[in-house]
């Protein structure tokens, strides 16, 4: 491979990007194998990366979904700010332009011995490596009265698609004067600025249509992400609207009651005309039915390689993980995503090894024209992740610069999914 | 207008003597007093800077609240009774304003 | 690494390179041209160089991914669109090493204000910061 | 931020005032240097003229360690009978390192309530918190436990 000539770099290089014109000089190479199962953001960004950083390498990409609607900006459209379609991916880019085969189906069983996987129309595929993404599971057991079946008149609205629709219609309708209720999960879980960002949000839209409703957040913690921000703007934005109760004083939700939409706590019962009920979370059902999540109910990972510290050869990346202080965030899965695809491209071709850079950046939007930010490095410490710095914005920000915020979110909402999805 | 929404747990009946749990918390900003917006000016103080309650007008536990109590004051205490009657849940406001829950306990 | 480094400063395109590009930048450019954006052609031939180059490069890395440069540019990649487009968050193609190095060690010491800027900056040496300068001016090539 | 209450008020002032309902605007107007860390016992002896016992009769309980300082949870309690002959009056709780070192002053009822208390507080920065209990006989009990934050509370 060191050898090859330039002339045969260029051409690989325009098979990979054109597959259309030569997927067959591909063929010919004896090449690594590995299979990313799961097509969110970590997914995808492994296929992508390990697809674009050694052309040795046949990515295939297992993902029943035919695109991918994100979780992040969705509070934007529960608060009629942007449609679904806008914040929907699909994967021809990674297929056309990477070369990577996607396969739309699931993978029911996997052979770590023989290194192949079982797709669910039937055939297996052999692997070297293979990558899990399979995002968060939702813990129904620890809410009494809430189940899979409650989510279709009680939604929990924390994958974006139908749920958030159902959320949407519901709010919709709606009478002036009404009470969403909103049932925060406990630590740790998918996006922890984003309940307190629905809440903002959706205070926003009751704030044009619904001026006389009000938002009540049960929460199961004490304290919550960025909570001085998310106080100082809901004074500002919207004074007396929305009202945050602890578990310190509830004494945590006990169980929900689909049929009378009321939750009951520890010390009352709240009844409300909407109700969000955003469950307890653990790692997706593939990671917990293969073996990959210990008794925390997340996937232990090696902190530069993302290898599972449970099944050699099988990496696990974003929400899944338990990645010491790298909370559950989309950016953190395409981060921890880059360095997995690194670190295997690295394995297999034999190059060497650059310790990986880690890194969160968040942007929260208090109402559409008032955004913060938050950036954090990590690095690999003590067989877990550490954070380095931690950077927020201050209560005390200009409104001009909450709105350029708010600006850079957009933009950087659309290089980011073009860094994912092609 | 804003209304500061108290919220006080407290069981309806104790037995006579028995020690129980009062949880209180009022959504309020709390503004310090230390902050300045974004032209620069002082933003004023306005705390929530007292809470007191009384059984049946006799005072029976109060706290003075300084600026660095936490917004969404949340304070948790420990009253005996001997008699049944009247607790009252007072806020007092930088201001004047005055925030009242009343609730009625029975002790048998 | 340091030598690894003088050698991609010094490194550019060959002629094959270019040919490939441009093949790229056919289909590229089509899109580009589809999402409406008001593009020159000549920003768009700009355009879909860059990503093609991004793309060869990441490849050509291989044989000299003790550079690092590939990787440390995939992080800015989560942020920054590396195929020229642009928005709030200011493209950091066209900018010459020097420039970019400027910048990085601006955000550092907190000269400029970002504190997204600033995390990244604190969390790449020196040299770092070089390489990925580096490596981001040859995509504008 | 840069302001901070006068050390040189009488345990008058610090411990009553505010039962009269007059907690002091004039004082947040008035500045001073934060004391040394770790001299607690010179803090409350200039803020209330009398000398504090370290005393396990009083538990503060506060994470060590918290990730902002905008709303970090304390538990008080005293070991006290509660009588008439034998209680605690009041207990103050002090951060000496935030911009205002008072935090809140708890007053307990003999046989009516129980010196035990949680609440939730700003810390500026990290620092010793301190809580000192004045009993019946006037004898003024101290404790004071490290709690480190990541943010500053108190802006």
């Amino acid at each position: 491979m060191k050898s090859r000539t330039r002339r045969e770099f260029g051409r690989l290089t325009g098979g990979l990007a054109l597959a259309a014109l030569g997927p067959q000089l591909a063929a010919s190479e004896t090449k690594a194998r590995v299979v990313v199962v799961g097509g969110g953001i970590g997914g995808a960004t492994a296929a992508k990366y390990l697809a674009a950083s050694a052309r040795t390498i046949e990515v295939t990409l297992v993902e029943p979904k035919p695109n991918y609607t994100t979780c992040f900006f969705s509070n934007l459209y529960l608060a009629g700010l942007c449609s679904l379609e806008s914040l929907t991916h699909g994967y021809e880019t990674l297929a056309q332009r990477y070369g990577i085969n996607v396969i739309h189906d699931s993978v029911t069983a996997v052979d770590p011995v023989a290194k192949t996987l079982e797709l669910k129309s039937g055939p297996k595929l052999p692997y070297d490596r293979v990558v899990v993404a399979p995002g968060i599971a939702f813990n129904y057991d620890a809410l009494a009265g809430y189940d899979e079946a409650a989510t279709q008149a009680i939604p929990n609205a924390w994958n974006a698609g139908p749920q958030t629709q159902l959320l949407r219609r519901q709010l919709e309708s709606m009478e002036d004067g009404g009470v969403f209720l909103l049932v925060a999960p406990p630590d740790p879980f998918r996006c922890p600025p984003a309940p307190y960002e629905r809440a903002s949000l959706v205070a926003y839209y009751f704030k044009q249509y619904k001026p006389h409703s009000r938002i009540l957040i049960l929460d199961a913690k004490d304290s919550f992400n960025a909570q001085d921000l998310f106080l100082d703007a809901w004074e500002r934005h919207y004074r007396g609207m929305i009202e945050w109760l602890p578990a310190q004083f509830t004494g945590g939700v006990k169980a929900i009651d689909v049929k009378e939409r009321s939750v009951r706590t520890a010390s009352d019962t709240f009844k409300a005309a909407v109700v969000n009920v955003i469950p307890p979370q653990m790692a997706g059902q593939f990671a917990q039915q293969i073996g990959l999540v210990d008794q925390s109910g997340w996937c232990p990972v090696d902190p530069t390689t993302f290898e599972s510290k449970l099944q050699p050869g099988t990496h696990v990346v974003g929400d899944a993980t338990n990645a010491g202080d790298m909370p559950k965030s989309a950016f953190v899965a395409n981060s921890q995503a880059k360095a997995c695809a690194f670190a295997i491209a690295a394995t297999l071709t034999g190059s060497e090894r650059v310790p990986p850079h880690l890194f969160n950046t968040c942007y929260t939007f208090l109402s559409p024209d008032d955004a913060v930010s938050n950036a954090v490095s990590f690095k690999p410490a003590a067989g877990t992740i550490k954070i380095v710095d931690n950077f927020v914005s201050q209560v005390q920000e200009s409104a001009e610069t909450r709105h350029r915020t708010a600006r850079e979110a957009h933009s950087w909402y659309a290089a980011f999914t073009r860094d994912t999805f092609g | 207008m804003f209304t500061p929404a108290p919220r006080v747990q407290v069981p309806s009946a104790a037995a006579n003597g028995e020690v129980f749990p009062v949880k209180t918390l009022i959504s309020h900003q709390m503004e310090t007093g230390l902050r300045h917006d974004d032209q620069g000016n002082a933003i004023p103080r306005k705390i929530l800077n007292k809470f007191i309650c009384r059984h049946n007008d006799v005072v029976v536990f109060s706290v003075d609240l300084h600026e660095a109590i936490a917004a969404n004051p949340f304070i948790e205490f420990y009253l005996r009774a001997t008699e049944s009657g009247r607790l009252e849940f007072v806020w007092e406001e930088d201001g004047g304003g005055i925030y009242v829950l009343e609730h009625h306990l029975t002790v048998a | 690494m340091a030598a690894a480094s003088m050698c991609w400063s010094t490194t550019s395109l060959s002629l094959n390179d270019v040919v490939v590009i441009r093949a790229m930048s056919k289909g590229i450019g089509d899109r580009k041209f589809r999402d409406g954006a008001g593009l020159s052609m000549r920003k768009m031939i700009a355009v879909s160089i860059a990503v093609g180059s991004f793309i060869l490069l990441a490849d050509r890395s291989q044989a000299a991914n003790r550079d690092g440069g590939t990787q440390l540019a995939a992080m800015c990649a989560s942020c920054h669109r590396l195929d020229g487009g642009d928005g709030g968050i200011p493209t950091i193609l066209g900018m010459g090493p020097e420039m970019l190095t400027r910048a990085m060690l601006a955000y550092r010491s907190r000269e400029r204000p970002s504190h997204i800027m600033r995390a990244i900056a604190l969390s790449l040496s020196d040299e770092e910061i070089a390489t990925v300068a580096r490596y981001l001016a040859t995509l504008n090539k | 931020m840069e302001k901070t209450r006068p050390l040189g008020f009488t345990r008058r002032t610090v411990l009553t005032a505010a039962v009269a309902g007059s907690t002091g605007f004039a004082s947040a107007a008035l500045t001073s240097s934060p004391p040394p860390n770790g001299d607690a016992v010179d803090l409350v002896k200039r803020l209330t003229g009398k000398t504090p016992t370290a005393s396990d009769r009083l538990h503060l309980v506060m994470p060590q360690v918290f990730p902002n300082g905008y709303t970090v949870p304390l538990t008080l309690l005293i070991d006290s009978p509660m009588t008439e002959s034998d209680h605690v009056r009041r207990v103050s709780v002090l951060a000496p390192r935030n911009p205002l070192v008072e935090v809140a002053t708890f007053h307990f009822v003999p046989q009516r309530s129980e010196p035990r208390v949680s609440t939730r507080i700003r810390l500026a920065e990290p620092q010793y918190v301190l809580a000192v209990a004045e009993m019946n006989d006037g004898t003024l009990l101290m404790t004071e436990t490290w709690v480190e934050v990541a943010t500053n509370g108190c802006k």
